[in-house]
């Protein structure tokens, strides 16, 4: 069972992925997007971490996403047109990516020992009581701080987009 | 006990300060009171200090800090007032304070009044400092100070073309010199581990005479150097008589009484170490006889006014040089003070006549005066006869003793420097009878001049002529070594009787028979011209060295060093930088996207470089 | 039983019921805004108008489902079946009853509960504005668009205050599992009082329930806050282009979502299944009195009918209305069917506050709507927060 | 019931990064960028996640949530820089925003 989701929620992660990356129109990546965000929070869920699974839909395909989406449609981003200037791209990112995945993969497999596998519910750390109990001890100061971030973040969006720019 | 030292040069550097920030917007009345108050209470507090400090046995040293401390060496801001600088800083206070007054008269209707006061002002600061100081290092601060300021005064008039170039000749000159002088202090630190004078002066007083010999006479010498620019002594004293080209207030005050004696002054402070260089002595009492006589024959000729005194204070400068050459430092000294006095009057006197006549400084175009500018004329013959060793005045009594004691020193010295007092009681009183005697050849009416500078005329009248009587020798003889000798009223009557001959000359060719001396000059045909061009020295100075030195560098230097090889190696270097900029600067497309290919390549060599030493394990 | 089986039946069961809720629900609503109104509602099919539902959904799905040549077609069909499903899936965290034992097997009166109940209910919620977003955006017009953008700020405005009045009473139940939820409002204060969130102590949750009420109206997109379908304006906002079974899931999901949230409202402010007042007291006969009233009120009206037709339906439902008052005294279903009358009254009162909400008061401008959302809920709820954090702090 | 490897999960992040830049780099378009680079992100997070499986401790999980909280900072800021770009410039096409250079 654990494989059989795991396999479908990762080939629904990978084929969005690739959906995101290989559509022309924002829109179809956006969707694309919280369809991988979706099954990463299943994948989540599996793996034992339930707020955080919660919390993926919530922030990102909830939040994010949708100011995504917003902002595709306030600015009616069509297809992106044909061409491009990037040289370097062309020439080098197809053989980069391969070889930073094989490289990525081969020092996965000799890291992580095949027999070590993941079983669903063995990993019960991962409920609002405990990371929330990780989060406002442990690791209260950054708790902190990110929230001034976030603060900060919110008056340079509102500033940055309410401004009018002549 | 402190005395407050710090004092006496800081209240005119107070007015530098103020004049010069704020003296352009004030009146010509707050300039003058601001520079001649600070100088006044700068005196004032010279004459509090010395009389709270009088017999002043050993000197009083003031310490305000340690200037610079490197290793062992340490230089300290330190003050420090004996015999001798209490003479000096009496003269220095005491004559400025007068040139100052003067000035205000004399420069009434000059344009840049307050920028002339604040370097006056300035000038004070630093010669107070020179005086003062209490090592070598400082003494050279007030040393280049006083050069500035002598460069900023002299180019006072800027907009005329002489005088800025005469202005950079003396800063050229002068150069030279303190390049003696800085390779004096390097060898000192070298030697002697220091430079202050309570740590030098006891360290060469120790050394056997022969053994100091090579090392001190090196030092020696090359402080002389550093003299022969600043008191313009032969080879370097071609600056001076152009320096003549400031206002007369400077001439007096700088270029007479007071920078150029600093070269005296820094041979008479340093009196331990000449005297344990025997060698160098011989050559400052040579060299100062020899400027001596030259300076006096050259000034025979000229007919330019401050000019004739200029040569005339190169000449007495000789002398000096030449008493503390024959080790009679207090006498040097003493002829210093009575110099600043007469040689002052001098200056101011002809200012008198120059701002008279608006600005003629022709000996050739004046006459007669002596009816128009009485005060003027009286207080100059006052000047003459102190300066010509005429008995009882000033000059007699210090000349003389620096005769008597080049005597001592060297027989054919004292002949030499007999004659050319002589020569010099001729020229001054030529200039003189040519001034004030026979009828005015100029045009414009002359007019004396306001008291603020007819009562400082008669102020120095009467110490040129009582000056004498100062008992400065004795008053110094604590501070120098004890000088063998004896007054011998023959050298004494040679000397005054060739001083009186040389008036008597003067007399003869300019009064009673105006016209000889121009036969007289023409029957000497070759020598009068070599004598009236200066010996051709500037000319022989541009031939020898300044062309060379101009032409080498703009050719070699700055064609082929500069231009060529440096600038080539500059520009090569920054010109392949650029070509390799261009070629980095592909990459920098300003392309999002290549960039982040850029990025993706760098992580993944940092991955597969991971990878290779091992990883996360 | 097997674990997978009885899901599946439940699912089952649930979805039917909820199926058919949805349906019902809409014709309530047209009744009930009819009678605000004094009108008479759908009455011609079937008795009072019962069957108008099943005409509706049979003349939806036969009607032509027109795909307008400018749409993106792809997320055109998609949008809809996002609304639905994602309406319809939030109900399986919501318990409706406790555990009971039916022919030997237990099982509780839920789908499943999450320990991460509320978290999953209110990410599911955030997702819901695809549907709307992606339908108005897909439509390929200005009216959709601009309901659709409507509709994505105003959820993500209302979602805050909306979120911040659920945090309210986790704080006091300590729990973020529904079911726990509902336990922790168990008992009474003085053997009355219901300890319910809105009551319990030492924070009632008046405050924060009326919020959550009202954050609730524009996250379901319903007057007064119903911006992005306002006709007036916009047309009929995101779904304008929309016909056939299409509109029909739109429809569905608001309804669905109208029953969840209302159903989420239950369970964290009133107390879930539990009774409003103790069994001691008669509250398991409340529900045999009230069907009781109406089956006798309903047969009286029979007896004597206003209309023609009431005295051949009236009496039938008074039949139904008594035969169900009985079944209620049954004690072998008493365990698990009176849990479920209290949740369903709860939900049920509320649902009818809804439609009253929206047959009495106008709509908001949308200005009004962002200005109310962001300066006046907002901090309020925060504050309702900080006081609940602070009084549980000093006093739980 | 045997489970899955620790390693696909790992695989599975780094092909969905793999995935990310490459969207990052073959795309032209400001927000597909944008959507890469969240990609990118939760790829990452799903290697944190793993990871805290495989030590038994919630701190992957933390860090995850942090990274959650600051991509969605970075997603108002970053939309809001976008908005603006567009106001200036009239387009999305990143090839054409390209005026930082030397």
């Amino acid at each position: 069972m654990d494989t059989f989701l795991f396999l479908i929620f990762a080939a629904i992660a990978v084929g969005c992925g690739v959906i995101v990356v290989s559509q022309r129109h924002p829109i179809h990546s956006a969707i694309s997007l919280i369809g991988v965000m979706g099954s990463l929070a299943v994948l989540y869920l599996l793996l034992g971490a339930e707020f955080i699974a919660a919390t993926q839909v919530l922030v990102y395909a909830g939040a994010v996403m949708v100011l995504f989406l917003f902002v595709i449609m306030l600015l009616n981003a069509g297809v992106e047109p044909p061409g491009g200037k990037s040289w370097p791209v062309r020439l080098l990112g197809i053989p980069l990516l391969v070889v930073l995945l094989g490289v990525v993969s081969f020092l996965i497999r000799g890291w992580i020992p095949v027999k070590e596998t993941v079983v669903f519910g063995s990993f019960t750390g991962g409920g609002p009581r405990d990371v929330g109990g990780a989060l406002f001890t442990e690791y209260l100061l950054p708790f902190e701080i990110v929230s001034v971030l976030i603060l900060v973040a919110i008056l340079g969006a509102v500033v940055l987009g309410g401004k009018e720019i002549d | 006990m402190m005395e407050q030292l710090w004092l006496i040069p800081a209240l005119p550097l107070a007015g530098f300060v103020v004049n010069g920030v704020l003296g352009r917007r004030v009146s010509k009345a707050v300039v003058h009171t601001v520079a001649i108050g600070t100088v006044a209470l700068s005196f004032l507090w010279v004459l509090k200090t010395l009389s709270a400090l009088m017999p002043l046995e050993t000197a009083h040293v003031e310490r305000y800090g340690t200037w610079i401390a490197s290793g062992s060496l340490e230089f300290a801001l330190e003050f420090a007032v004996d015999r001798l600088t209490a003479v000096m800083l009496l003269v220095v206070t005491g004559v400025g304070l007068v040139i100052h007054i003067y000035s205000v008269g004399y420069m009434a209707h000059e344009g840049g009044y307050y920028r002339f006061f604040a370097f006056l002002n300035l000038f004070m600061f630093f010669m107070l400092t020179l005086v003062l100081a209490n090592n070598f290092l400082l003494l050279f601060v007030g040393w280049e100070g006083v050069g500035l300021c002598s460069y900023l005064l002299i180019g006072f008039y800027f907009l005329r073309r002489s005088a800025t170039t005469a202005g950079n000749k003396a800063f050229i000159v002068n150069r030279i010199g303190d390049f003696g002088f800085s390779l004096a202090m390097f060898l000192m630190v070298v030697t002697f581990g220091s430079l202050d004078f309570a740590k030098v002066f006891p360290a060469v007083e120790k050394m056997p005479v022969e053994a100091a010999a090579g090392v001190v006479t090196a030092i020696c010498l090359l402080l002389f150097v550093g003299a022969t620019g600043k008191s313009a002594q032969i080879p370097l004293y071609v600056w001076l008589p152009d320096a003549m080209e400031g206002p007369t207030p400077v001439s007096a005050l700088i270029h007479a009484a007071t920078m150029v004696t600093a070269g005296v002054y820094m041979i008479a402070r340093s009196w331990p170490l000449f005297t344990h260089a025997p060698l160098a002595m011989d050559v400052v009492a040579t060299i100062g006889l020899l400027t001596a006589l030259v300076a006096a024959t050259i000034g025979m000729t000229q007919f330019d006014i401050k000019k004739v005194f200029a040569y005339s204070t190169v000449s007495q400068l000789g002398y000096m040089i030449l008493g503390v050459g024959v080790g009679a430092f207090g006498a040097g000294i003493f002829h210093l003070v009575t110099h600043a006095f007469f040689k002052a009057l001098l200056f101011l006197g002809s200012g008198s006549v120059i701002h008279a006549l608006s600005g003629e400084q022709d000996l050739r175009k004046m006459g007669g005066l002596r009816k128009h500018t009485p005060i003027t004329f009286v207080t100059l013959v006052c000047a003459g006869v102190a300066i010509a060793g005429v008995p009882p005045f000033s000059g007699f009594f210090s000349k003389d003793e620096i005769l008597l004691a080049a005597h001592h020193h060297h027989p054919w010295m004292y002949w030499i420097g007999a004659l050319t007092a002589g020569i010099t009681a001729f020229y001054v009183f030529r200039a003189i009878f040519l001034c004030f005697f026979g009828e005015y050849r100029g045009e414009g009416r002359p007019h004396e001049s306001p008291p603020s500078m007819t009562i400082p005329l008669i102020v120095l009248a009467a110490l040129s002529l009582g000056g004498g009587f100062l008992p400065v020798p004795h008053f110094l003889d604590p501070v120098f070594p004890a000088m063998e000798g004896q007054h011998e009223s023959a050298l004494v009557f040679v000397s005054v009787a060739l001083g009186l001959a040389g008036i008597g000359v003067a007399a003869w060719f300019y009064v009673l028979r105006p016209g000889l001396a121009d036969r007289v000059a023409a029957s000497l045909g070759g020598l009068y011209r070599l004598v009236y061009n200066k010996y051709f020295v500037d000319e022989i100075y541009w031939a020898a060295v300044v062309r060379p030195v101009v032409g080498g560098s703009r050719t070699l230097l700055w064609r082929v060093m500069d231009a060529g090889v440096i600038d080539g190696i500059v520009n090569g270097i920054g010109g392949r930088a650029r070509d390799a900029g261009r070629l980095v600067r592909l990459l920098q497309s300003g392309n999002i996207r290549s960039y982040a290919t850029w990025v993706l390549l760098g992580s993944v060599f940092a991955i597969i470089g991971m990878g290779l030493a091992g990883g996360l394990r | 039983m097997n674990f997978y089986l009885l899901t599946v039946l439940k699912t089952a069961v649930v979805a039917a019921a909820l199926l058919t809720t949805l349906a019902y629900l809409q014709w309530i609503e047209r009744k009930v805004i009819a009678h605000i109104q004094i009108r008479m509602g759908p009455y011609r099919v079937g008795p009072h108008g019962l069957l108008q539902p099943l005409a509706d959904v049979i003349k939806l799905l036969t009607k032509e489902d027109l795909i307008p040549a400018h749409v993106n077609k792809f997320f055109y069909m998609l949008a809809p079946f996002l609304a639905v499903s994602l309406a319809l899936i939030s109900i399986a965290v919501i318990p409706f009853g406790p555990e009971i034992e039916i022919g030997g097997t237990r099982t509780w009166m839920q789908l499943t509960d999450l320990n991460i109940g509320i978290l999953f209910l209110l990410a599911i919620s955030s997702v819901s504005v695809y549907g709307i977003a992606l339908g108005g955006w897909a439509s390929n017009n200005k009216y959709s668009l601009l309901g659709s953008l409507r509709s994505a700020a105003q959820m993500i405005s209302y979602e805050l205050p909306l979120g911040l009045a659920l945090a309210a009473p986790l704080l006091m139940a300590g729990t973020l599992s529904l079911r726990e939820i509902v336990y922790a409002q168990s008992g009474y204060w003085f053997g009355m009082i219901p300890k319910w969130a809105v009551f319990q102590m030492p924070a009632p949750q008046v405050i924060g329930f009326l919020i959550f009420l009202i954050a609730a109206f524009a996250e379901t997109n319903r007057l007064p806050f119903d911006l992005p379908e306002a006709e007036n304006e916009l047309v009929a906002g995101f779904h304008t282009e929309y016909s056939s079974m299409k509109f029909a899931s739109f429809f569905m999901a608001e309804y669905a979502n109208m029953v969840t949230i209302t159903a989420v409202a239950t369970t964290v402010f009133l107390g879930g299944w539990m009774a409003p007042f103790p069994a001691e007291y008669g509250s398991r006969l409340v529900p045999t009195a009230v069907l009781g009233l109406a089956g006798a009120l309903a047969l009286y009206h029979g007896f004597h009918p206003l209309r023609p037709r009431d005295r051949r339906t009236l009496p039938v439902v008074g039949v139904v209305f008594l035969v169900l008052a009985g079944v209620f005294l049954l004690p072998a279903v008493q365990s698990w069917l009176l849990p479920l009358f209290w949740f369903l009254a709860k939900t049920g009162a509320l649902l009818f506050l809804f439609i009253w909400v929206r047959g009495t008061l106008p709509r908001f401008r949308y200005d009004q709507l962002m200005r109310f959302g962001w300066k006046f809920l907002f901090p309020v709820a925060v504050v309702n927060l900080f006081a609940t954090a602070l009084l549980v702090a000093l006093f739980g | 019931m045997a489970g899955v490897p620790l390693a696909w999960y790992l695989i599975l992040s780094a092909i969905l990064f793999a995935l990310g830049i490459a969207g990052f780099l073959f795309r032209r378009n400001l927000i597909t960028m944008f959507m890469s680079i969240e990609l990118m992100l939760n790829a990452v997070n799903l290697s944190f996640v793993a990871f805290s499986y495989k030590f038994g401790r919630v701190d992957g999980q933390i860090f995850t949530f942090f990274v959650m909280v600051v991509a969605a900072a970075e997603a108002a800021v970053g939309l809001a820089i976008i908005l603006a770009v567009f106001r200036t410039r009239k387009t999305l096409a990143v090839d054409e925003i390209d005026s930082l250079k030397y």
